[in-house]
């Protein structure tokens, strides 16, 4: 396990800018992607982690090209495909810090099964959503979390006539040991919860309220909208639960902080491939 | 039949044990100092169903089902219908039958064998606590001559935890069976007796070949998703990766497995997953991720019946065409198949290496008749090869993953080295990894990741080749069929009719270089291989320049292709014309 | 070149608007008597990043890019290098360059253009509430001889909705856009006088034709999962399949899509599905089934740069191998790949027809540049053919879903029917559909699911041939490079080089007997097609026996093939010599 | 919209044999599946319908082996993708009766994703779920629903260490319209709880603890365990959060039964293909 000094003090080594790479990002300007990538370099210049020990991996969408705009170790997989890569980055890497990013599409709609069972594995990592409700990167469909009666796709022109998910609920109720929800618009915010998240054992889930300013414009009234209500874990399922029964999709800080089990494969080493090899002697 | 060998099959449904008995008749003749093979014949059922033990032993080295069957033990009739075919019989074959299960069913008599009549049933009964499999081993262990104490010795240790009531009464149901092998003295010939070990023996299946193969080749991460017949590769990785360091997690699905396999590769740990038909189709994505992030994976697929769900139990080789075209856009890798049960660790262990020198997805095809049987065989002369892949060193430099090097492999770094922190990416990128839509970095990317496969020395291991230099037939295969392929070759031998054996391990890259040298002087070639639309044949015609004429053998599973038959088609081809095929 | 048009390039960067105005050029020219075709090139940015559009417009009908462009007006040159290949250029091309967007870059100098600066943003700016891209309009518009009232109304309409001051705006800028036109004069060749309209005329682009064409064909039913380039067949339905009584439903992914549209068509409802080189990846297991339960199904990829994530946006031909090899098992299917924009309406309606009729899942093989480049062409003549999938009458005997009839095709009943009822299964079965491991059932469905895909009579739609009978030399294709290839050979014959053209709209399987008469008579063959590892030939060396001259022209994705490189490397087979590459 | 007569009063057309097929089921002997096999069928006969109205989807699995079994139009489709088949089904046949049935591994683990999205999208269908924590058909392994410390499988003989699923919180979570848990030792208890899943309109979830003799025989004592405290259904997502909880795994009964919005999508027929064409006239 990586541990990592999640309470420093010394001399900072690291600052926010020795996190970013000098590719420029194809986002639209005004996206609220740009301030989750200032956020994560902020965060990790917070716990000043060595860029080499941490590791980001994302799947494939406007949010997903996030590694490439950091310095630390990036993989941009596939679509959908951003936690298994990660967990087995984990399993086999139990000595990095791992971190996840992505958007709604890439991870509730077709990564929605690996989102479920990473939540349950409760593997160390931690994992931001860039949530925006729409799919941007291919021009503006309904996601998971699109509300029922938006007409703005083409693709569903009277609406999608289903609800939208709750990813906080699922997390909970997968089993997910730290559920918060920030607001990209509030990037100190949005730090704090990458540090916390990081620092917690398990998997940590963030959702980012982060607009699609050009396909969801209406998004940028998000800044109104959103309530930090959550300044107080809670640590019992059973009241983060009411939490949730009760929210607007707009509360943020840190919903639930549990004591779940992380997984730890926990290879042995006892054994020489020579001894494995005289058990098929007669 | 250029040596000699007993063929058993023991049949018999539900709980009747008939494949635990074949497995300690096995052991025994192991210990006793012959070689031996059983394969497995499967219904669909979970418990019960029918079930065939195929058995062959032999005081030569034998991976390879024979013709016939010289002996048919049924415990009983079950279902018999439903695998009959699977169990050829010739005149000579003796069938011991047990009258209370009703007479020998028409369809077993078509060869007219001999029919003993043995009332196993009642004999078990007339021993406390009587096992009728145990008694059909005793006959059976009697009958072809495998010394008593051997059988009883082996009959003690598997059942050791039962405690030993459960021996006890094991071990007079096995006396009861013996002695009834007395009308059987005269019809059956006893097994020639065993050749002294000259070098320790192995009893080891082809799944387990596999997972030891991966452990020497350096694999210490797994991500697997049970299915059948792979499951057992991943059941044996379990605890012996977790021995030697590694770690194996159980994923939601195969889209997980094949990219958790690609994390922990990332993370610099050699990766593999195996799986069979309907979890490759569903890997292909991310082996498309592996292709162009050039991320070192294996992938073993355990081919069993198909398209689609097929017939999980049983075995075929017609998973070549996904395997090796399967993927979305240019995506080159590489496809290797074992050559037999043993080789299923040199194979194994050789696709990894390769995984990890050529920075790529290897698919390694193994299948279910050499996956899940088991054979007795001289422990193999294994490599000393293992993943070496080429590490990037700490650098402060401007570190360009996908470098475009001479021979196409760039150093690849591994998270926690300082200085070359880069983003692998399955878009097309610049040689930096930075995305990137040019049409100069795409062809120098799609020209590199093809370079490195084709420039590369794979050495002779790429196919096993024997047989006369001077012949102008060859037979050319893959996978595990090869062995039938070389024991009809060694029997055509004595009949006069020589040819060479190309049994290519190198399914993809092509190397045409090699192949030329490998048909030199043939002109009639003939394709054996186990499924139904000649996938092997058909890959060979788009990559190879073939002799004039060519012949195919080629079936569908789940019947294996006999030796025998391949003696038929390549007499057939000594008579044919050349010059009308062409 | 055989027939006149100008091709012209719009780039520019940013909300630059050039796709707009080229929009607007097509629309106007086509209003104004003249067929055009727009293809697009786009960088990976949403919003913004590197783009252009690219025009031809003539008088003849015309859906082939030309080999260079006549007029390139750059808006911007924001990251020309990324793209300046896709420009090819020579040395009549005029540039036209806004001296403030800084000087030409050295890389489009380089086959010396004329180039004339024009401050086309200072004059937008000249204008209240000026639009570059509209000033930019009005110049080529004014210079290529496109009649102003024409483009005037084609602005009006399209800026409709954005209310009049909009519209004044815009007239404004294009106004002094044509003004501006002047110094063009003498330079630019305006295009020949358009045709009168024999015919009713199109304006579409391939991704609609094709979703025009699924409904022809029948389709009632469809699942989408966006993803470029084939997200607007998916959009173009959703509206339009709800119009005429179908139903879309958006999957949560392209596993859920295919086994949605499998869904719908075991209820006897048409289906079809959308997706591109990563989702088709992941339908692979889903269409195993359809082969296996024999379900009909339509699924069209729009192949893009691959492999993985590849390059999203950009045209490629590198899905042939897994359109036609990427299923497990032994598992026959059709592909097909419609010739051009205006037949992805006959292919995919042949498509659908295929599909149920043949009980299989078929994969269309449509590609970027076709799907996403709009043509205006004369109204197409659309065949009648639609869904017709043998149905199951009620019943009250022993209806067997899978019988083994002549033409390997069975009756399907459809729930809702009495006395049939059925389980459609992926496991292997009996001709009544139980799961069965029999060897015997096994090669009965496998031969079954074959014959009815082999034996079936295509009719001439399996490949368009044309050119003179007596021709020593063919050139074959597939997809929208055909237009290419047909542009070439058109230049080709004027120069006395003569070759018969092959494009191939039935993939598979394989139609030997058509293909011998095909290339009856020919001794040299040149194999064309857009992808890196020439995936057609190496299909074409597979199945069918070639002549004895083969020469292939591939390029990966994203240079288009240019008409004039096909007519060069036709020169160059028709001087090689036979002997010497046999 | 098919309507289904969740009232019948006339004299009986068809009897419980009817839905049956005259295959011989590849089930061992005294698995929990003949049960539900039995229910289903009796279920289907309490309703009257007819059999050729009724669809049975499922995945791959011993459990998944139902639809052969009975004479309804089945499908039986490949791991993980009942459910997607059932919804293209239902979405382009809404006149038919439409279930789904098969195992835990197949619908939680391989098929999770259809799972979440098929509980959002709420089509009218009813999914019985055949759970023995266990992966039969392969032999042996753990699912989704298997406890950390189960032992039993060569492919984690340590346990899973991660914790089981908790189906219903996700259904709730999802969004599914009808949830309900039963036992396969109480076959009439079965068939009521499908009964009323099939009449309830939505997405309809039924959990059967279908013991699996072979490689979980201690569940035989199921029958001890369960208790049917589920007796009236919540319709307030809150108590029925409550009531999970607190839920040992055996409580029996339905556990909610909702208000949600059915998906129907509603093809309007106004056009011609002939009208479409025009639009591509100049
Ligand atoms: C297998 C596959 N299917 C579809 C796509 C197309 N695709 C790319 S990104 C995307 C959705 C992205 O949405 P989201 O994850 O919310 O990211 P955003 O762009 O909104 O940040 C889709 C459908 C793909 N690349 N691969
Ligand atoms: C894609 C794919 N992966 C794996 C398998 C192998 N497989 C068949 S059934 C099964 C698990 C079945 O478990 P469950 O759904 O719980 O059903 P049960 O047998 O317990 O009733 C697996 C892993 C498969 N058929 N297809
Ligand atoms: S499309 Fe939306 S999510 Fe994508 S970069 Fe633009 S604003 Fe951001
Ligand atoms: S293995 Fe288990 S689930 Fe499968 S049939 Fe046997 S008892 Fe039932
Ligand atoms: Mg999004
Ligand atoms: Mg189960």
């Amino acid at each position: 396990m990586n541990t990592i000094p999640c309470d420093v003090t010394a001399e900072p080594t690291y600052s926010a800018n020795d996190y970013k790479s000098q590719i420029k990002p194809v986002w639209c300007p005004g996206c609220g992607d740009y301030s989750v990538l200032s956020a994560l370099t902020k965060a990790l210049s917070e716990l000043q982690l060595p860029p080499e020990q941490v590791a980001l991996v994302s799947g494939i969408g406007c949010s997903s090209r996030l590694p490439a705009y950091t310095s630390l170790y990036g993989f941009h997989s596939i679509h959908g495909r951003a936690l298994p890569v990660a967990t087995g980055l984990k399993a086999a890497r139990p000595d990095l810090t791992v971190l996840v990013a992505g958007g709604d599409g890439d991870g509730f709609s077709i990564g929605g099964n690996h989102f479920l069972h990473a939540c349950r594995r409760n593997i160390d990592m931690t994992y931001i959503v860039m949530d925006n409700a729409v799919y941007g990167m291919t021009k503006g469909q309904a996601s998971p979390t699109t509300a029922p009666d938006w007409t703005g796709s083409k693709l569903t022109p009277e609406g999608t006539g289903i609800e939208a998910i709750h990813p906080l609920e699922i997390a909970l109720s997968a089993g997910a040991n730290f559920i918060a929800r920030t607001f990209a618009g509030q990037p100190n915010h949005v730090a704090q919860m990458i540090c916390e998240g990081i620092c917690a054992p398990g998997f940590s889930l963030i959702q980012v309220l982060s607009p699609c300013v050009t396909f969801r414009p209406e998004q940028r009234g998000y800044k109104e909208q959103v309530h930090q209500d959550w300044s107080t874990p809670v640590t019992d399922r059973k009241e983060a639960f009411l939490r949730l029964l009760d929210d607007d999709g707009f509360a943020t800080g840190v919903l639930y902080r549990g004591n779940h089990r992380p997984f730890h494969p926990a290879p042995d080493d006892t054994l020489s491939i020579a001894d494995l090899e005289k058990r098929f002697a007669l | 039949m250029s040596f000699s060998s007993v063929s058993i099959a023991m049949t018999g449904s539900g709980g009747a044990g008939v494949m635990t008995a074949g497995q300690m008749l096995v052991d025994a003749a192991a210990r006793a100092g012959w070689y031996g093979l059983m394969g497995r014949s499967l219904g669909p059922q979970i418990r019960g169903g029918e079930s065939a033990a195929l058995l062959r032993l032999s005081p030569q080295p034998v991976q390879s089902p024979d013709d016939f069957y010289d002996l048919l033990v049924a415990v009983d009739w079950g279902n018999i219908e439903r695998f009959a075919s699977e169990l050829p019989l010739h005149a000579e074959t003796v069938i011991i039958s047990d009258p209370v299960q009703g007479p020998v069913p028409a369809l077993m008599l078509e060869q007219s064998p001999r029919v003993i009549e043995v009332p196993l049933k009642e004999i078990a009964r007339s021993t406390p606590g009587g096992r009728v499999n145990m008694v059909a081993l005793g006959l059976v262990a009697a009958a072809i001559g495998i010394p008593a104490a051997t059988i009883e010795q082996v009959l003690s240790t598997v059942l050791g935890k039962k405690g030993p009531e459960v021996i006890a009464q094991s071990l007079a149901s096995l006396h009861a069976g013996m002695q009834a092998a007395e009308p059987l003295a005269g019809h059956l010939r006893p097994l020639a007796p065993p050749t002294a070990a000259g070098q320790d023996r192995w009893s080891i299946t082809g799944n387990e070949a596999t997972g030891l193969g991966a452990l020497r080749g350096g694999v210490r991460f797994c991500a697997a998703y049970p299915i059948t017949p792979a499951t057992e590769v991943l059941e044996w990785l379990a605890p012996n990766l977790t021995h030697v360091g590694g770690t194996l997690v159980q994923a939601e699905d195969e889209l997980a497995s094949i990219n958790m396999c690609l994390g922990g590769s990332f993370g610099g740990v050699p990766s593999l997953t195996a799986t069979s038909g309907p979890g490759l189709a569903l890997m292909t994505e991310g082996l498309g991720l592996a292709v162009a992030s050039e991320t070192p994976v294996v992938v073993v697929d355990v081919m069993r019946g198909g398209p689609s769900t097929g017939i999980p139990t049983k075995s075929e080789q017609s998973d070549l065409n996904i395997a090796v075209y399967g993927l979305h856009g240019d995506a080159p890798h590489i496809v290797t198949a074992p050559l037999s049960i043993a080789d299923c660790v040199f194979t194994a262990q050789w696709s990894v290496m390769l995984a990890e020198s050529r920075q790529c997805p290897v698919i390694m095809l193994s299948d279910q008749a050499a996956g899940q049987s088991r054979a007795v065989l001289d422990r193999p002369t294994l490599p000393d090869f293992h993943a070496h892949r080429l590490r990037a060193e700490a650098a402060e430099g401007d570190y360009q993953r996908y470098a475009l090097t001479a021979d196409g492999v760039s150093p690849m770094a591994i998270p926690g080295t300082a200085g070359t922190t880069y983003t692998a990416d399955g878009l097309e990128h610049s040689p930096k990894g930075t995305p990137s839509t040019q049409a100069r970095h795409h062809q120098e990317q799609l020209d590199k990741r093809l370079r490195k496969l084709t420039e590369f020395d794979y050495g002779p291991a790429w196919a096993e080749i024997s047989g006369p230099p001077d012949a102008d037939m060859a037979v050319i295969t893959f996978g595990s069929i090869t062995e039938q392929v070389r024991e009809a070759l060694a029997r055509a031998a004595e009949t006069g009719l020589h040819a060479r054996l190309i049994a290519v391990r190198l399914l993809a890259p092509a190397r045409p270089a090699r192949m030329v040298a490998a048909l030199q002087g043939i002109g009639k070639l003939l394709v054996v291989e186990q499924n139904h639309s000649a996938q092997f044949h058909s890959l060979l015609r788009a990559q190879y320049d073939l002799p004039p004429l060519v012949h195919t053998l080629h079936r569908p599973g789940p019947l294996a292709l006999r030796p025998h038959e391949i003696v038929t088609a390549l007499g057939a081809l000594a008579q044919a014309d050349a010059c009308v095929a062409a």
